[in-house]
């Protein structure tokens, strides 16, 4: 039998494959598909400290292999979140966390507070590169100073584990990555979307209500792949890879780049089942190649 | 009511109905159980460089007894034409079923169908259920279109009740749009319920005409999808609640919801 | 008739479409595919003040609607492009640029000189954004200051029109735009390529010699779209836009964000034809549209 | 010598080998010039999500009455597999001819041809084409394989010239590799030339043995290609003269010029 077991810091994993927040709902929406506790983890959608409407329809585009999406973080804020829709979560046995964005560095802490209080929210993940919102969102992400800032800030009050999820539209995402190990991230997870623009040459128009929107979906892996192998350079703290992953073979990839753990987004549009395929399909890998433990694959990349 | 499954759906019949609309029937491998009107499918096309994502067609019609469901399909891109192009025997993968119905009406109501292009697929399953369930419901159904070729369906409605037709060109029915036939012009105060599928433009217009009167109106939306089942909020229309999920909270809405 | 003609500074173009260097070697190789007089004008292969091997095979690796590159720079140096291969270009009707790299500054500098010599070049690319090389190349294009710096100094030694070609590689490109207009650049083009990485994951080994390389093709058009708008928000000077167009509609999309001329790269090794199928299906555009005049579409997004 | 050109070309027929390698004829709409034994084709594969770029393949014959191009193609991914499963009828695009063929032998030479798997293609072609142009060139065909299942074309070979075998198995012919048979271990220096195509380690090891005895030897390399044409400089191979590309240079080099 082979371990597909991780720990991403003081995270414990059934197995490498969570989840991205944004492509997966509240999970609840999966339930048809498959059993969610076949997942090592997923990741709720990105929550704020107020409800917010999110941009205008039309909020995707469809591009080469991959889509655009400017949704602006629609959600009914995390005290909704907290009385309506966390009393759903508690029941899985597997690691729920909570994607946190905000305008202020007061958003995201006082965000951060009400889901330190949630017993069955073992971490967050913290947004500082969302491209989709006028204000705070990937700004913070894309320099040092306000990358440390808020990540300092909700350390400060959050005591389970801090993911912090990391933006690629930077010259160096190393250096950001160091930035918020220095202030306490327990992990970061790259990369959010690349920030993009879809235009009809019929109509002339955007095909975006916002202009310009996020780029994911399997266009991106190659992108992903070098942040993740260059971030593993960088830090010492687990990395939790994602950006175009489809199948089992993108998550190896960037396993072997140096992901501790991997992330499905985009890929459960176009196949529901994929992140439970993905599962299946790393350990077939691990079979065939006669590999005891899914960790030793982690940075093993053959140079 | 069904959960949503993804499969592998082998088509059974591709038939042409004219220059660029299909019906294909597919064949289930799993025990079909109730599929409401105005329902979707979200169909997979690999064989297309310029397809990531799926593909949403409404329910055109099920057959629990052979286990197929049909879809009626106009070919505008790569993705419909890869689809209206797949010879029988071949599978499509599918995510189904997708959304929500049209409501019921009650007993010895009227009911108006009012749709265009092909928004008449949802409706005519739709008028066929009434049909078949007995229910004691009179059926008018409002076909539009720009010329008589591009008229389809109008004997299977005519088999579920009456059938009205306009042609922009006036070649077949009354000459106009939709709003300009008497039964939404004039007589629309006469049915309970009228149910829309079709261009916005056009739908709207009904529902303006319905609003008007005060008569139930239901719309069938059609905005871009990238998940189809509620998990990526990207195909919201805008509601008296807020932003709502065509995918999940509609396709069908009551215009009273929507801002129009 | 429709008006296919553009300026971009002081070059007048036949039509907006050219092609992208290091993917249309010295042009001589599309002959046999069509005449290359009907281009607005070709962009030759990233010449240095020296010869250069390039890196060790393997350079390319297929991508989702992509491909990576590792060329680096291989080329035989500019005294033998000015000695033997200029000779065999100066019988085109149309305007042929050379993309010009280097380590240093001075040898930007003195391969710039070089090139100022030849009559029939009525402009050179400069190249600060190439990934595949490891000094210089890219690291000029993510920084104002050495950005500015290469920038001044070849615009001191050379004449004609200066484009600068910007790397996307960086948080804000229209910070870099600004900077290279500000020191004299006649025009941008953006975007190089991305940089990227490829594993397989079978073997556990990255797919280039290099580990990185660069990605091209309609995987980065959405990013690619995107910066040319916000650099056509940022800049007076003309803008030539490329990344991952392939056909007539992506190539008035660039336009419509604000490219004055566009480039193919990529689209030439899956359709040698594309490059002139863009030159018809633009003009097809402008007469169904009922546009005059393909300067029209510039910026002409309709927001 | 033909130039290069981009064409539509029809499936004239797709005939499976064995089970995984097709041949397929494919008719050309424009006239065939010259084309040499060694050029390869470069085809577009647009029904598959993960194929961007051109998959190149050796030609395997060219009929130049019939006006058509053969190839011999071996299943093993979402290209190859795409073009085994072109139904006859539908059109692929290719560019063609591309890089450089063998160079003849003068007349009276003996010479060896060393193939394994899908690279005794643009061999087979060569044996025809020197057999046709009734050169007196004595030819003799090494073809090795893992079993004896794997093993195609001898029949082709045969009529050529003498064919030898080698199967990993010992189910045909000499058990072992290509270089185990006599021809290559013991008798090179009877053959003026020797030409392989194949896998490279096979290429390496004949190139090995023909340099100890200095026969002259060619080899037809096989690296990714993006362009196929000389125009990126992906494909190159590092020669004795520096990097040069296997699309355009190639793929037939002398063993005299690679750094092996
Ligand atoms: C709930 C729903 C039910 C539908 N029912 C049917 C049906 O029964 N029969 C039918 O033929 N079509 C139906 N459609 C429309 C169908 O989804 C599109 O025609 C199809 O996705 C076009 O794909 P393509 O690749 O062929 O063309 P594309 O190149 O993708 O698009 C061609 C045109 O179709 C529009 N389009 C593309 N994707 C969508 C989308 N997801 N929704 C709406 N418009 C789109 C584009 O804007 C463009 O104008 C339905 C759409 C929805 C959302
Ligand atoms: C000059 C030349 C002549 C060739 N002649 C033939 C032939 O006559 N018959 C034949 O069946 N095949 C031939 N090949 C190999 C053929 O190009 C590959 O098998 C094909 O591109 C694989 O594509 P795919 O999408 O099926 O598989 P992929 O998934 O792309 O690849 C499957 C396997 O093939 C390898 N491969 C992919 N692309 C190439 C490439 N461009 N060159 C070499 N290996 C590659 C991959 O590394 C992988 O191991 C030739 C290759 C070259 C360069
Ligand atoms: C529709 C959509 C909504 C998203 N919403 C969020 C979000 O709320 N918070 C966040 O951190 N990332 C969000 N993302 C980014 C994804 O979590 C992920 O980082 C990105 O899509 C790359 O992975 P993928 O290519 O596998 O999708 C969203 C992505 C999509 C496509
Ligand atoms: C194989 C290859 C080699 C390239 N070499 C160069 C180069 O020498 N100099 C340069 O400025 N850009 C070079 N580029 C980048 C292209 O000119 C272009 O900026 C990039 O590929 C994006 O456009 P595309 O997607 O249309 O190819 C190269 C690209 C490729 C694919
Ligand atoms: S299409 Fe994803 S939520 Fe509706
Ligand atoms: S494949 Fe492009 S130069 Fe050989």
């Amino acid at each position: 039998m082979v371990d597909l077991g991780v720990k991403i810091g003081n995270l414990d994993l059934k197995n490498p494959v969570m989840t991205a927040s944004g492509t997966f709902g509240y999970g609840l929406e999966f339930e048809d598909f498959f059993d969610l506790n076949r997942l090592g983890g997923f990741v709720v959608k990105g929550t704020t400290l107020h409800a917010r409407q999110g941009n205008p329809y039309p909020r995707s585009a469809e591009t080469p292999s991959g889509m655009l999406n400017a949704v602006g973080l629609q959600n009914r804020g995390v005290k909704y979140f907290a009385e309506n829709i966390y009393p759903r979560l508690e029941k899985f046995q597997t690691n729920v966390l909570v994607n946190v964005s905000g305008s202020t560095v007061e958003e995201y802490v006082e965000c951060a507070e009400v889901i330190n209080e949630l017993e069955h929210i073992p971490g967050i993940e913290l947004n500082i590169s969302c491209p989709n919102v006028k204000e705070g969102g990937m700004t913070f992400g894309t320099s040092c100073p306000s990358a440390e800032a808020v990540v300092r800030a909700v350390r400060k009050v959050y005591d389970k584990h801090l993911m912090v999820k990391l933006s690629p539209n930077v010259t160096s995402i190393e250096e950001i990555a160091r930035a918020v190990e220095n202030v306490g991230a327990d992990s970061v997870s790259l990369i959010n979307t690349l920030l993009a623009m879809a235009i009809d040459a019929e109509s002339r128009k955007p095909l975006l209500s916002t202009i310009t929107g996020g780029l994911s979906g399997p266009a991106v892996k190659p992108v992903a792949l070098r942040m993740v192998w260059q971030v593993a350079q960088a830090v010492k703290i687990p990395i939790v890879g994602m950006g175009g992953i489809m199948n089992a073979a993108d998550a190896v990839e960037f396993m072997l780049a140096g992901a501790s753990a991997i992330q499905v987004g985009t890929a459960g549009f176009v196949d529901p089942l994929a992140p439970v395929k993905i599962v299946e399909g790393i350990e077939d890998y691990l079979k065939r190649h006669k590999i005891e433990s899914v960790t030793d694959l982690v940075g093993s990349l053959q140079l | 009511m069904m959960n949503k499954t993804v499969q592998n759906l082998r088509v059974l019949s591709n038939i042409q109905l004219n220059r660029d609309h299909h019906l294909l029937e597919l064949q289930a491998p799993v025990k079909l159980e109730q599929i409401a009107p105005g329902q979707f499918v979200n169909v997979r096309v690999e064989k297309s460089q310029s397809t990531f994502l799926r593909r949403p067609f409404s329910i055109y019609g099920v057959d629990y007894e052979k286990n197929t469901i049909s879809l009626f399909i106009k070919d505008v891109g790569p993705g419909s034409h890869v689809l209206t192009s797949t010879p029988e025997g071949e599978e499509v993968d599918v995510v189904f079923p997708l959304g929500n119905g049209f409501s019921y009406p009650e007993e010895n109501e009227r009911i108006l169908l009012v749709g265009g292009g092909f928004g008449i697929a949802p409706l005519l399953f739709f008028a066929r259920e009434l049909k078949k369930r007995n229910l004691d419901v009179h059926i008018h159904a409002l076909v539009g279109a720009r010329t008589s070729d591009d008229l389809m369906e109008l004997n299977s409605f005519a088999q579920c009740g009456e059938v009205y037709s306009t042609t922009e060109d006036g070649s077949h029915g009354v000459k106009g749009r939709v709003t300009d036939h008497p039964a939404l012009k004039d007589r629309l105060q006469k049915f309970d319920r009228v149910y829309s599928c079709g261009p916005e433009p056009m739908m709207e217009a009904v529902a303006a005409k319905a609003a008007a009167v005060d008569v139930f109106c239901e719309v069938s939306l059609e905005n871009t999808m990238a998940c189809g089942f509620g998990v990526c909020l990207c195909c919201v229309t805008d509601t008296t609640s807020g932003h709502q999920c065509v995918c999940t909270d509609g396709p069908v809405f009551n215009i009273k919801d929507l801002k129009w």
